[in-house]
């Protein structure tokens, strides 16, 4: 018997490009290349290329910079509200900047331990080490009370009523139904294995299925499965453009303007 | 060289790996301080001075003979012995954030680098560069990460110390707008 | 020392095992066989005549720098003073999940300790506290460990019965505890 095996989905997920190592990287490229104000970043600009980029290098199917596109459109859309004069006001972009600023430090940390690695791979260690005939062991410095110490540190992380870690996590919809909207603007047809990584956690796959069942029941989308077992797909419903990305477009032509 | 430095180069030959300055002062128990720290002195200063194919760094907390960078080409080509190989730009990025972030748990680190990192962690353990350090607190009890003493010589540190602080380097958090940033 | 006496001394420091002379030749082939033997030779006295903690000796058809025998005792003595062996944290968790689990398969430990045990069995079983001690029922037929007789006698029991019960352990623990443990 043929089993179907949806082949181009496996292939076409292409997650880790090699220039990019994840959406923080890609956005803060973007930023170099346009010589923007790191804390004044022009977001309906940046998040415009953003989509447009991650098209292109194909990595719009990689749920992480997916999740970075529907931020940076929810900060655009929050910027365009209307803000009382007089209230103090909280830059939508604030907690973006912290997270570019804390990834580009660490991303000058990687450079430093790239440099002393490559440094110490340039030199070798003493590789002959004679076999030493029956090694001497140490005594063992070990007492009774710190083994049963370790039961008691054993006990105390396993005695939880169920064996299993809770997941410390709350399904986020509102964040998945985000994703898929974001998805289905880009491709109109996508397949659920393309929604849901291997690596993803287990709420992060619970809320995309919930929020592709929310959405197919508000009528913006499909979901069928061709054949038993089958890689389930997802189309879009509004025949109209998706709401979504449409403002990117509209609001660039009025930035360019 | 004094019988000292013979000694403590004799040990530092036996080892792949750095040996501390305690296990040092260990090898000739009568000795002061100050005698060992001399001794360590006048072996390096021969391997530089003779001029030797070997020197004496100090990593770890300790100190390690290895080849002069110079002769790595030639000993590769012969195939006499071969580098390790480089650590993964994903590897790196996670070792930097534990590194300065320790203890960190990996859904810590996952929101630094803005993306799941798969089995990067359970590499970095198997190759000792990381270890767990403890339990974090609140639900799940998450496991902590912390760098070992092979991270110090995977890069030929002395200690963590040697590390830019946070606020050494070119890119410091600052808050240019404070009242949004200080949540 | 000339260039190629330092070469040859980086050359043999870096490989884990005796150099053949042809393995030598390969490192600067533009050089003569008599010009090879008198950097070999340069190596050996200058060890000899400067009174290092090393020579270089000729062993199964090839050449190796080893550490001289008079030191060899003095760096085991050392070894063993300097390293009165502890258990990690992650080898006493184990070492307490067998003994009151036994026999146990290592996917039913790393099950409870919720991380991969690595090396950690192995270390315990080359200590002798931990033995393979038969094959469990299901998939693949995992092999059971269980404590050995090492086990108490390090810990001076008679039998695995007189470690307490897991419901006594508060008790035995609020004993007086040695300052090693109050970290």
């Amino acid at each position: 018997m043929t089993v179907y095996t949806p082949v181009d989905t496996a292939t076409s997920f292409a997650v880790e490009l090699p220039q990019f190592s994840g959406p923080l990287d890609l956005l803060l490229s973007l930023i170099r290349d346009e010589q923007v104000d790191i804390y004044d970043i022009p977001i309906a600009r940046i998040a415009e290329q953003f989509v447009e980029r991650i098209r292109t290098l194909a990595l719009n199917e990689a749920a992480e910079y997916l999740e970075m596109a529907a931020r940076l459109l929810r900060i655009k859309a929050q910027l365009l509200l209307p803000t009382g004069q007089q209230e103090p006001w909280e830059d939508p972009r604030a907690e973006l900047v912290r997270r570019l600023l804390e990834y580009q430090q660490m991303r000058e940390v990687v450079d430093l331990l790239e440099r002393r690695g490559e440094e110490r791979r340039s030199h070798f260690a003493r590789a002959y080490l004679p076999a030493q005939p029956a090694p001497v062991q140490a005594p063992l410095a070990l007492s009774l009370v710190e083994l049963l110490a370790a039961v008691d540190r054993v006990l105390r992380a396993v005695s939880r009523p169920d064996m299993h870690d809770v997941v410390p996590r709350a399904l986020d919809v509102p964040g998945a139904i985000e994703i898929i909207r974001v998805m289905l603007a880009l491709r109109a047809r996508a397949l659920l294995s393309d929604m849901i990584a291997a690596s993803r956690e287990p709420w992060q796959v619970l809320s995309m299925l919930l929020g592709l069942l929310e959405l197919a029941k508000l009528g913006e989308l499909r979901v069928e499965q061709p054949r038993p077992f089958g890689n389930v797909e997802i189309t879009s419903a509004a025949p109209a453009p998706v709401p979504v990305p449409a403002p990117v477009v509209r609001d660039t032509a009025s930035e360019a303007a | 060289m004094t019988p000292l430095a013979k000694l403590l180069e004799a040990a530092l030959f036996a080892s792949a790996r750095p040996i501390t300055t305690e296990e040092l002062a260990a090898l000739s128990p009568h000795e002061s301080p100050a005698a060992l720290a001399a001794a360590i002195d006048e072996l390096r200063e021969h391997y530089d001075v003779e001029g030797h194919g070997v020197e004496l760094q100090e990593i770890a907390g300790g100190w390690q003979i290895l080849t002069r960078a110079e002769y790595t080409e030639a000993i590769e080509r012969a195939q006499l012995a071969a580098r390790p190989q480089r650590l993964s730009a994903a590897a790196l990025e996670t070792l930097a954030i534990i590194a300065y972030r320790q203890p960190i748990s990996r859904a810590e680190i996952e929101e630094i680098r803005g993306v799941a990192i798969g089995g990067v962690l359970k590499s970095l353990h198997e190759r000792g560069l990381i270890d767990v350090v403890g339990r974090g607190e609140g639900l799940g009890r998450p496991l902590m990460y912390g760098t070992t003493p092979v991270f110090l010589e995977h890069f030929a540190l002395r200690h963590l110390e040697e590390l830019p602080r946070a606020d050494e380097l070119a890119i410091a958090l600052r808050a240019p707008v404070p009242a949004s940033l200080s949540e």
